[in-house]
C-alpha cells in the first residue's frame, strides 16, 4: 500500500486476526441449513420482515438538509449541502447535476475499509446518483450542482438502501425541489428463499453458491431497488449474482410491496419535520 | 431580520452581544455546551465511541490488526490515530486526500496521545519481533460546530477505554499463531486525557468551548489538556497575546472541568457493560 | 403561518390540473394532476380567476438568484471595467454560501454611462444593494446598480469607521470627516430592508 | 451528439413502428464482426466491431497469491481503458467515470462461480494461482457499449490460452513452478457460461434493444441485463429516467431471450474461427 | 561494445534479417474510424499505431485560443498490454507526456496553422502494440490521419530511427529487440522533400564522426518513409474517388 | 528543582541574513546544534480563492530534512502561520499574500524554537511592517525533573519540553507548545524562566541587525 503522506501511516502490511482465529465452522451452508429449519431468521424475523428503522433529519447542523437511519444494526448518516456552481464547466446546462459520495468508514465492516474510495464504494455512489437523480427535479436548478455525501458507520446488510432512504429525506429537508418521495429496499435470495433487508451475514450467504447436492437451486444473489412511492417506478434496479426471470420477478413484487411498508414511517419523520419547522 | 444582520455583520453581531456578557446562542461566556458520550454502538470495531459537544459529533472507531514491529522499535505494538473531516459534516470540506486542518488535528490528536502515555506500546507487542497489536484509531468528524480537538480527544480516550482484544497464542517454531475470539482481554489505559479549548475575541474575552462562528470570528484559541491532574499539551497556536492571569485561570477552569468529564465517561462505559 | 395550513410532501397529488387550478411555484403538473415538489405549506393564491397552488417549504428552500431580484453584494475585487462581488442575500433570504456577482462599468448608474470610474463607486469591503440582470453567463450573475435605490449601502473609510451617506455622489466618515467618492443608494425608508436602516441609525 | 425534438419524435414513431431508422426491428442487432489472437504480447485477444462501436480486449496472465479469505479461487480484474480516439471528452481523465462504470458491471457480472469458475486459476492452494487482467480498450463509441465489451471479453476469454504448469516444487515458504514452453500445449478457459450484456433501452413506450447513439440520446430509462445460461448474473439499470415495474419486467424477458440468442450466435462464431484469418485494421 | 557485433552477421544481414538500409515492412490504411475528422493506422514491423483527428474545432478553454495561429492539443497513449510487461498506466507519466509534446512540435512544424485563428486540433495517438520505433510510428500515423481529415499541410512529416551496428555501420529502423541490445539509436522527425530536420533526439552517445553517416541515413529512411506514405495515400484517394465516380479523371 | 542553566550563558544562537537572493527576505539561524533556513516573499499576488479582502493571507510551507512533509510538518506550518498572521501588520497589505518557507537542515531538538526565530529575523529582513517582534525559546524538562535549557543529550531522558513564544512589546505568551507530561507550577516556572530568557534573544536579534 502506497505511503500516505497525509495521514499516520501504520506499519506497512497487516493482517485482519480474524484470521488466525478457528475457523467457527459456521459455514454458510450450515447457517442456511439452521434458518431454513427453524423458518425464521436469526433475529426471530420473518424472511419477508423489514427491521426496525430509526430515522431522524437534522442530525447535522452545519448541513443544509441531513438524516441519520438505522436499520437494525446498519447505522448510516447523510447530509446535503445547499446547491453550487458546476465546478470546471464553462456552458450554461439547463439540468443541474447531483453529486454522490458514498463511504465506508474504516471500522464499519468487518474487514477494516481503507480511507481512500475502492471500486465497490464508487458503484455503490453511481447507483445512488441514479437512483436519487431521478427523484430530483433537475430542471429546476439550472447549471448548479447538489451535493450528497453518505458515511456507513456501521454496516450490519443492506446499508445501500439505508443510505439512499436517508438520502430522500435530507433532500426534502435541504429545500430541494422533488418528483416524488424515494425508498430503497434491499433482498438477499439463496436457493429460493427471499429474506428481505437481510444483515451482514446472510448477505454474505446469498453471494456464495452452495456446492453441496443437497441444494439444486442455483438461485442465489442480492437485489437492490429503490422506488418512487406516487408514481409507482422503480428509479433504480440493481442485482448481482445468479437469478433465474420467474424468482426475480417475485423478488420484484417482494420489494415494492416492503418499499410501500417504509413510506410512511418517511413520511412521519418528514411531517413532523415540517410541523415544528412552522411553529418556530 | 436578526439573521440577515448576522451574516452581514458577523463580528459586529457578536460583540453586540458580549457587551452583556452573554453568547448568541445564550451562554455565558465560561459556560460548556452540553456533553454526550455513547460507547461501544458499533459492532464491527473492537471499539467504538461517539461523543456529541453541543453540535460538533465525532465517531471514534478502533480495529485491531496483527502486523509485524518495526526494527527498531522491536517490542512495541501500534496505535495509529487519524482524524477524518469527512464531507458529510461541513460545506468547507472536499471529498479526497485529507485537508491541512485534517492533518494538522491528526498531528495534535497523536501528540497528546503520545504525550499522556495513556497506552504503554509494549502491552500491544504479543512477540517481540514476530507480531503485535496494530491498533488503526479512526476519527471521523460527523458535525463540525467547533472545539473540534476536545470532541476527538474525548472520543478517543472513551474508544480506548472500551476496546477488547481476542487472546493470541504465538508459536515461535511454527512461526503460526492462533487467535481465540472468545476469550477478549480489555487493554489497560494508564491515564486519562481530557481537553479543552478557549477562543480569545477581541484580545480580551475568554469564550470557553467556542462555537464554528466564534472560532471563525476569534483572534486566537488555547488548547489545554489535562492527564491526571497534569498537563500533558498547551497548544496556543499564536492569535492574540494572553496575560498570565487569563492563563492560569484557564488552566485553573480546565482542571475542574475534566473531573466532571471523567465522571461522565465513568457512567456510560458503565452503561455500556 | 396560519394552524390550519395544509401541510404537504413532494409527490404528493394536490388537484386535478385544468381551468381554474394551475400549478404555481413548488409545484408540477404531470398526466392532468398537479403534484408538489417540496415539503411544506400549500397556499392557494387568487390570480384573475385562477386558483394558482403554491407550496412553501419553511425558508429552508434553496433560492437561487434569478432575473429582477434585488441583492445583497459585498465589493471584493475591483478593475477597470468592472467589480466583482459576493451575493449573500436574495431579498430576504440569506444565503448560506455566496454566488460570484460581477458588475460590469455600464451598469453602475443611468446618467452618463460612459463616464464612470469604478473606484469612484465602489470600493472593496462595501455592501452594496443590486438587481439581477438576465443570467447569461454560467458562472457569474450581472447585476446592475442603475437605479437610484440601489448602490453602495455599508461602506467603512480608510480608518475602518462605517461612513454616512451625505450625497448620492459621497459618504463622509464620522470621526475623520473625510469625503470618500461612492454610488450611494438613494435612502428610501420602504424599499430598504428595516434592519440594514437600523444598522446604519445605531452606528452613526 | 444532441438531437432537437424533431428527430427525437422521428425515432420514437420509427420505434413504435417495429421499424429504426436504420431498417432494424426492436430485436435486431446491427452487424458485429469479431476477429481474435490480434494482440501478439497477450495471452488471448479479440477485437469486436458493432457498426461502429469498435473495442480490443486482450488477456494477460500472471502468478499471483490468491486472497487470504478465499485461498481456492484464482483472481481476475477488469481494467477498461477510454482512448481518446473515441471522442474528445475521453482526453485525460475525461473517461473515468464511464471506464469505473463498465469494469464494475462486468466485475459484478462475473462475481458468481456459476458464471466463469475461477477455482479452475487456482495453481497451489494459498499459495499460487493465476491472475487474469482483462485489459479493454473502447477505440470507438457508436452506443450500446456494454454488449459489445461483454462479447469482446467472452471472445477474448474463449481465445486465452493458459500456460501448463509441468511441475510445481515447494521448499518451505517459496514455489517454483516451471511452465512449459511449448506454445501449444495450453488449457483453454471454460466460457460457456460467461455472461452476455443485452442493453434494453426503453423508446417511448416499448422497448428496444442495441440502440445507437442518436436512440440512446432519446431513450427514457434503461437497463444492462448480463444473461448466463438463462439465469441474470447482473442487472443494472444506467442513464436518468425510472421505469415503471411492468415494463421492467416485460424488458428483463426481451433482454433474457436476446441473451440467449446472441450467445449461441456467439459461441457458433467462435468455434468457426480458424487462427490464419488475421487482418485487423487494415482490412 | 563487444555484444553490438552480433547485430549485424558477417554477411550483413540484421537478427530479423533485415539489411542495414531496409526498412521494417509498413502497412497502413487512412479512415479506419467513422467517429473523428481523419483518422490512420500504420504498422511499422509490429509496431501498431492507430491515430484520430478531431478539428479544427472551437478552443475548449478560453485562455489558450490564440487569435492568430490554431493550437495544436496531442496525447499519445500506450495501451496496457502494448508491451510484453502490463503497463500500470495507459497514459499520465513522464515518458507519454514527454512523446505527446515531441508529436506536438513535429506536426506544428507542418501545419498551416495560421488558416485557423482562434480553433483548435486535436490528434490522439494509441499505440496498441510496441515493438520498437514507437515515435516515428506516432508521426507517420499522425500525418496520415491530419491527411485524411482534409487539413492543409505544407509536407508530409516523417520520423525513422537509425543505429549503428558493428560500431560503423549505420542501420535503419531499429526494432525493439535491436534497441535492446544494440548501440546509440537517433529518432529523427524530417520533412523530406525540403530536407529540413524537424525534431532529432539521440539515446546513449554518438562518436562525432559516425553522426553525420547514420543522420544522412535516417534521412534517406524519411525520404522512403514519404513515398509509401503518399503511395497509401493515393490509393486511399483513389478508391474514396471511385465511389464518387471522379476516379476516372485522375490517372 | 533548581536550575541548572546559569543566567550569562547565553543559547549560542547563530545567525546570516540575506542568504537567499531571490527572497525578500531570509536567514540562516541556528540555536545550539539545530539550524534552520528560512525565506519570506510578500507581499506578492494571491490567488484567487486564498483571498481576503481587508488582510494579507500569510501561507507558510516547512520542508523537512528528509523526505516529503508528512503530518507533524503541516502542524509547524499551522504554528508558524498563525504566529505571523498576530505579528505581521496585515491589514496595511490587503488582498495580497505572504509566503514564509522553512527547510529544515539540522535538528538537535529545539527545532520549532529555531524555525519561529529563523521566521521572526527573516521578516524584519524583509522590512515587513510588523506590530511587534517575536522570539521563541524551549525549556527542557529531564526525567529527574530538572528544568535544563540545552537540550540533554539522549532523547530518552528528557520527559517534557516547553516552547514559549513572546513578543517583544509586554513580554505576553503569543504561542506555546509542549510536548510529554508536567505539572502545573513546572509550567509556570518554566513560562518565568523563559520570559527572562527571551529577552536575550531579543538581544540577540539587535546585534545581528546592527552587525550586517
Amino acid at each position: 500500500m502506497p505511503v500516505d503522506h497525509k495521514r499516520i501511516n501504520g506499519p506497512e502490511e497487516s493482517v485482519p486476526y480474524e484470521l488466525f482465529a478457528r475457523l467457527s465452522g459456521l459455514t454458510s451452508e450450515k447457517a442456511f441449513e439452521q434458518l431454513y429449519k427453524a423458518g425464521k431468521r436469526s433475529d426471530g424475523r420473518e424472511f419477508e420482515e423489514h427491521r426496525k428503522i430509526f430515522l431522524k433529519n437534522g442530525a447535522v447542523s452545519q448541513a443544509k438538509g441531513s438524516a441519520y437511519i438505522e436499520m437494525g444494526q446498519t447505522k448510516v448518516i447523510v447530509s446535503v449541502f445547499d446547491p453550487r456552481e458546476i465546478p470546471n464547466r464553462s456552458d450554461y446546462s439547463l439540468k443541474g447535476e447531483l453529486y454522490c459520495e458514498f463511504k465506508f468508514a474504516p471500522f464499519s465492516c468487518a474487514k477494516r475499509r481503507l480511507h481512500q474510495q475502492d471500486n465497490e464504494e464508487k458503484q455503490y455512489s453511481c447507483i445512488m446518483k441514479k437512483a436519487l437523480e431521478s427523484a430530483v427535479c433537475l430542471h429546476e436548478l439550472p447549471n448548479f450542482q447538489v451535493d450528497i455525501y453518505a458515511l456507513v458507520m456501521h454496516n450490519d446488510g443492506s446499508a445501500l438502501s439505508a443510505a439512499i432512504t436517508a438520502a430522500g429525506v435530507a433532500l426534502v429537508e435541504a429545500g430541494v425541489p422533488m418528483y416524488d418521495i424515494i425508498t430503497s429496499v434491499t433482498v438477499g435470495i439463496q436457493q429460493g428463499v427471499k429474506l428481505v433487508d437481510p444483515d451482514s451475514l446472510e448477505e454474505q450467504m446469498c453471494q456464495v453458491q452452495f456446492l453441496s447436492e443437497k441444494y439444486q437451486d442455483n438461485n442465489h444473489g442480492l437485489l437492490i431497488i429503490s422506488k418512487l412511492h406516487t408514481q409507482e417506478q422503480l428509479c433504480q434496479f440493481y442485482q448481482n449474482g445468479y437469478v433465474s426471470l420467474e424468482v426475480l420477478k417475485s423478488g420484484l413484487e417482494v420489494l415494492s410491496k416492503t418499499c410501500e411498508v417504509i413510506v410512511p414511517l418517511v413520511q412521519k419523520c418528514l411531517i413532523k419535520h415540517i410541523t415544528n419547522g412552522i411553529k418556530s | 431580520m436578526a439573521e440577515q444582520y448576522k451574516s452581514l455583520h458577523p463580528a459586529k453581531y457578536y460583540r453586540d452581544h458580549l457587551k452583556h456578557d452573554i453568547r448568541p446562542d445564550g451562554r455565558e461566556l465560561s459556560d460548556f455546551r452540553p456533553v454526550v458520550i455513547n460507547v461501544g454502538s458499533i459492532k464491527t470495531a473492537d471499539g467504538s465511541s461517539i461523543v456529541k459537544i453541543g453540535n460538533t459529533t465525532v465517531v471514534c472507531g478502533i480495529k485491531a490488526e496483527i502486523s509485524r514491529p518495526k526494527a527498531d522499535a522491536a517490542t512495541k505494538g501500534f496505535l495509529v490515530p487519524n482524524v477524518e473531516l469527512s464531507p458529510v459534516c461541513s460545506s468547507k470540506f472536499k471529498p479526497g486526500p485529507p485537508s491541512d486542518q485534517a492533518q494538522v488535528l491528526t498531528q495534535i490528536i497523536a501528540d497528546i496521545v503520545g504525550n499522556s502515555q495513556c497506552i504503554n506500546l509494549e502491552e500491544l507487542c504479543i512477540f517481540p519481533d514476530k507480531i503485535a497489536w496494530c491498533l488503526y484509531a479512526d476519527l471521523i468528524c460527523i458535525d463540525y460546530d467547533g472545539s473540534l480537538i476536545d470532541a476527538c480527544a474525548l472520543a478517543l480516550i472513551s474508544c480506548l477505554k472500551v476496546v477488547s482484544l481476542p487472546e493470541v497464542s504465538y508459536d515461535p517454531s511454527l512461526d503460526k499463531q492462533q487467535v481465540n475470539l472468545e476469550k477478549r482481554t480489555p487493554i489497560n489505559v494508564n491515564s486519562v486525557f481530557v481537553s479543552t479549548t478557549f477562543a480569545i475575541f477581541d484580545d480580551k474575552l475568554i469564550l470557553a468551548d467556542p462555537t464554528v462562528e466564534e472560532e471563525n470570528l476569534c483572534t486566537g484559541t488555547l488548547t489545554i489538556v489535562t492527564c491526571n491532574d497534569e498537563l500533558c499539551y498547551v497548544h496556543k497556536p499564536g492569535g492574540s497575546p494572553l496575560v498570565d492571569e487569563q492563563m492560569s485561570d484557564c488552566i485553573e477552569k480546565c482542571m475542574n472541568r475534566s473531573n466532571s468529564i471523567k465522571k461522565l465517561i465513568k457512567t456510560a462505559i458503565l452503561e455500556n457493560i | 403561518m396560519k394552524e390550519d395550513s395544509l401541510v404537504c410532501l413532494p409527490g404528493q397529488r394536490l388537484s386535478i390540473c385544468d381551468k381554474i387550478y394551475t400549478s404555481g411555484q413548488g409545484t408540477y403538473e404531470r398526466k392532468g394532476y398537479i403534484y408538489s415538489m417540496l415539503g411544506g405549506v400549500v397556499d392557494i393564491v387568487e390570480k384573475n380567476g385562477l386558483k394558482v397552488l403554491e407550496v412553501h417549504s419553511n425558508g429552508q428552500n434553496t433560492v437561487i438568484p434569478s432575473q429582477g431580484d434585488i441583492v445583497t453584494a459585498e465589493v471584493y475585487i475591483i478593475t477597470q471595467q468592472h467589480a466583482k462581488c459576493h451575493i449573500k442575500c436574495i431579498g430576504n433570504t440569506v444565503l448560506k454560501s455566496s454566488f460570484r456577482a460581477i458588475i460590469r462599468k455600464e451598469y453602475v448608474r443611468v446618467t452618463e454611462k460612459d463616464k464612470v470610474e469604478i473606484y469612484k463607486s465602489f470600493r472593496p469591503g462595501d455592501i452594496i444593494l443590486a438587481r439581477v440582470l438576465p443570467i447569461t453567463e454560467a458562472h457569474s450573475y450581472q447585476l446592475s446598480t442603475a437605479e437610484n435605490e440601489l448602490g453602495v449601502v455599508i461602506a467603512h473609510s480608510e480608518h475602518g469607521y462605517p461612513m454616512i451617506p451625505v450625497s448620492w455622489t459621497e459618504m463622509q466618515c464620522p470621526k475623520t470627516l473625510v469625503k470618500e467618492p461612492r454610488k450611494v443608494a438613494k435612502v428610501v425608508p420602504e424599499n430598504m430592508t428595516t434592519d440594514i436602516l437600523s444598522v446604519l441609525q445605531n452606528n452613526v | 451528439m444532441s438531437l432537437c425534438d424533431a428527430e427525437k419524435t422521428f425515432i420514437l414513431h420509427g420505434v413504435a413502428e417495429n421499424f429504426r431508422s436504420d431498417g432494424r426491428d426492436r430485436e435486431g442487432y446491427r452487424p458485429i464482426e469479431i476477429e481474435t489472437d490480434i494482440v501478439q504480447h497477450a495471452f488471448g485477444s479479440a477485437r469486436l466491431r458493432l457498426a461502429n462501436t469498435d473495442i480490443l480486449v486482450a488477456v494477460k496472465i500472471e502468478v499471483d497469491t490468491p486472497l487470504p479469505e478465499r485461498p481456492f479461487e484464482g483472481k481476475i480484474e477488469f481494467f477498461v481503458d477510454c482512448s481518446a480516439n473515441a471522442t474528445p471528452d475521453f482526453e485525460g481523465r475525461g473517461g473515468e467515470t464511464l471506464a469505473i462504470e463498465l469494469s464494475n458491471i462486468l466485475a459484478s457480472a462475473y462475481k458468481s462461480p456459476k458464471t466463469f469458475n475461477l477455482k479452475k486459476l487456482c495453481i497451489l492452494k494459498g499459495k499460487k494461482c493465476w491472475k487474469l487482467y482483462v485489459d479493454i480498450l473502447i477505440l470507438e463509441c457508436g452506443g450500446n457499449l456494454f454488449d459489445a465489451v461483454s462479447l469482446a471479453v467472452k471472445a477474448a476469454l474463449f481465445n486465452t490460452k493458459v500456460p501448463l504448469i509441468k511441475s510445481v516444487n515447494i521448499d518451505g515458504d517459496n514455489v517454483e513452478l516451471d511452465v512449459s514452453d511449448n506454445v501449444f500445449d495450453c488449457e483453454r478457459l471454460d466460457v460457456t457460461n460467461a455472461p452476455v450484456m443485452v442493453t434494453v433501452c426503453k423508446i417511448g413506450d416499448n422497448c428496444v434493444v442495441d440502440p445507437n447513439l442518436a436512440e440512446e440520446q432519446c431513450s427514457v430509462g434503461s437497463i444492462v441485463v448480463a444473461i448466463s445460461q438463462e439465469y441474470f448474473s447482473t442487472v443494472t439499470s444506467i442513464g436518468i429516467g425510472s421505469l415503471h415495474a411492468q415494463t421492467l419486467c416485460s424488458s428483463l424477458e426481451l433482454g433474457q431471450k436476446v441473451g440467449i440468442r446472441l450467445n449461441e450466435a456467439l459461441m457458433d462464431t467462435l468455434s468457426h474461427i480458424t487462427s490464419d484469418q488475421d487482418f485487423g485494421f487494415l482490412k | 561494445m563487444s555484444r553490438k557485433k552480433e547485430l549485424l552477421s558477417r554477411v550483413g544481414l540484421r537478427l530479423d534479417g533485415r539489411r542495414a538500409d531496409e526498412l521494417r515492412r509498413i502497412r497502413c490504411k487512412l479512415g479506419v474510424f467513422t467517429q473523428p475528422d481523419g483518422s490512420a493506422y500504420i504498422e511499422q514491423g509490429l509496431t501498431k499505431v492507430l491515430a484520430a483527428v478531431y478539428g479544427p474545432h472551437q478552443v475548449r478553454s478560453k485562455q489558450k485560443a490564440q487569435h492568430d495561429t490554431c493550437i495544436i492539443n496531442t496525447q499519445f497513449s500506450m495501451a496496457v498490454f502494448s508491451t510484453n510487461e502490463r503497463k500500470k498506466r495507459p497514459r499520465g507519466d513522464r515518458k507519454s507526456t514527454e512523446l505527446s509534446m515531441h508529436l506536438q512540435q513535429a506536426l506544428l512544424a507542418v501545419i498551416k496553422t495560421e488558416l485557423y485563428p482562434w480553433s483548435q486540433i486535436d490528434v490522439y495517438v494509441e499505440v496498441l502494440h510496441g515493438d520498437g520505433g514507437i515515435y516515428p510510428a506516432c508521426v507517420n500515423a499522425a500525418t496520415l490521419a491530419i491527411i485524411d481529415a482534409g487539413i492543409p499541410i505544407k509536407e508530409y512529416v516523417c520520423a525513422c530511427t537509425a543505429s549503428l551496428g558493428n560500431n560503423d555501420i549505420p542501420m535503419l529502423d531499429v526494432s525493439h529487440q535491436e534497441e535492446v541490445i544494440g548501440g546509440p539509436t537517433l529518432t529523427v522527425a524530417a520533412l523530406p522533400m525540403s530536407g529540413k530536420i524537424v525534431l532529432m533526439e539521440m539515446s546513449q552517445r554518438f562518436h562525432l564522426d559516425h553522426l553525420p553517416k547514420v543522420l544522412d541515413k535516417a534521412l534517406e529512411g524519411c525520404k522512403d518513409i514519404k513515398a509509401i506514405l503518399d503511395e497509401a495515400v493515393k490509393n486511399h484517394v483513389r478508391e474514396m474517388g471511385s465511389s464518387t465516380g471522379w476516379a476516372n479523371t485522375t490517372s | 528543582m533548581e536550575v541548572i542553566e546559569s543566567f550569562e550563558n547565553n543559547l549560542n544562537l547563530k545567525c546570516k541574513l540575506q542568504v537567499l537572493s531571490r527572497a525578500d527576505g531570509s536567514a540562516m539561524f541556528s540555536e545550539g546544534q539545530t539550524v534552520v533556513l528560512s525565506a519570506i516573499y510578500g507581499p506578492v499576488e494571491v490567488k484567487m480563492q486564498k483571498l481576503l479582502i481587508e488582510k494579507a493571507s500569510v501561507e507558510s510551507v516547512f520542508k523537512p530534512k528528509s523526505g516529503l512533509p508528512g503530518v507533524s510538518d503541516r502542524y509547524k506550518e499551522y504554528l508558524i502561520k498563525n504566529i505571523c498572521e498576530t505579528a505581521l501588520a496585515s491589514a496595511l497589505y490587503p488582498r495580497t499574500a505572504v509566503l514564509v518557507n522553512l527547510q529544515e537542515m539540522q535538528n538537535q531538538g529545539q527545532l520549532i524554537s529555531c524555525a519561529i526565530n529563523a521566521v521572526c529575523l527573516a521578516c524584519l529582513d524583509s522590512g515587513i511592517d510588523m506590530k511587534f517582534l517575536f522570539g521563541a525559546v524551549s525549556y527542557f524538562l529531564t526525567k529527574e525533573e530538572e528544568l535544563t535549557l540545552t537540550p540533554p543529550i539522549n532523547e530518552s531522558s528528557v520527559k517534557a519540553m516547553f516552547v514559549f513564544v513572546f513578543n517583544n512589546t509586554k513580554g505576553d505568551v503569543i504561542a506555546s507548545h509542549t510536548e510529554g507530561r508536567f505539572s502545573i507550577d513546572q509550567y509556570k516556572t518554566a513560562l518565568d524562566i523563559c520570559r527572562d530568557e527571551v529577552k536575550k534573544v531579543f538581544i540577540f536579534f539587535k546585534e545581528t541587525l546592527l552587525d550586517t
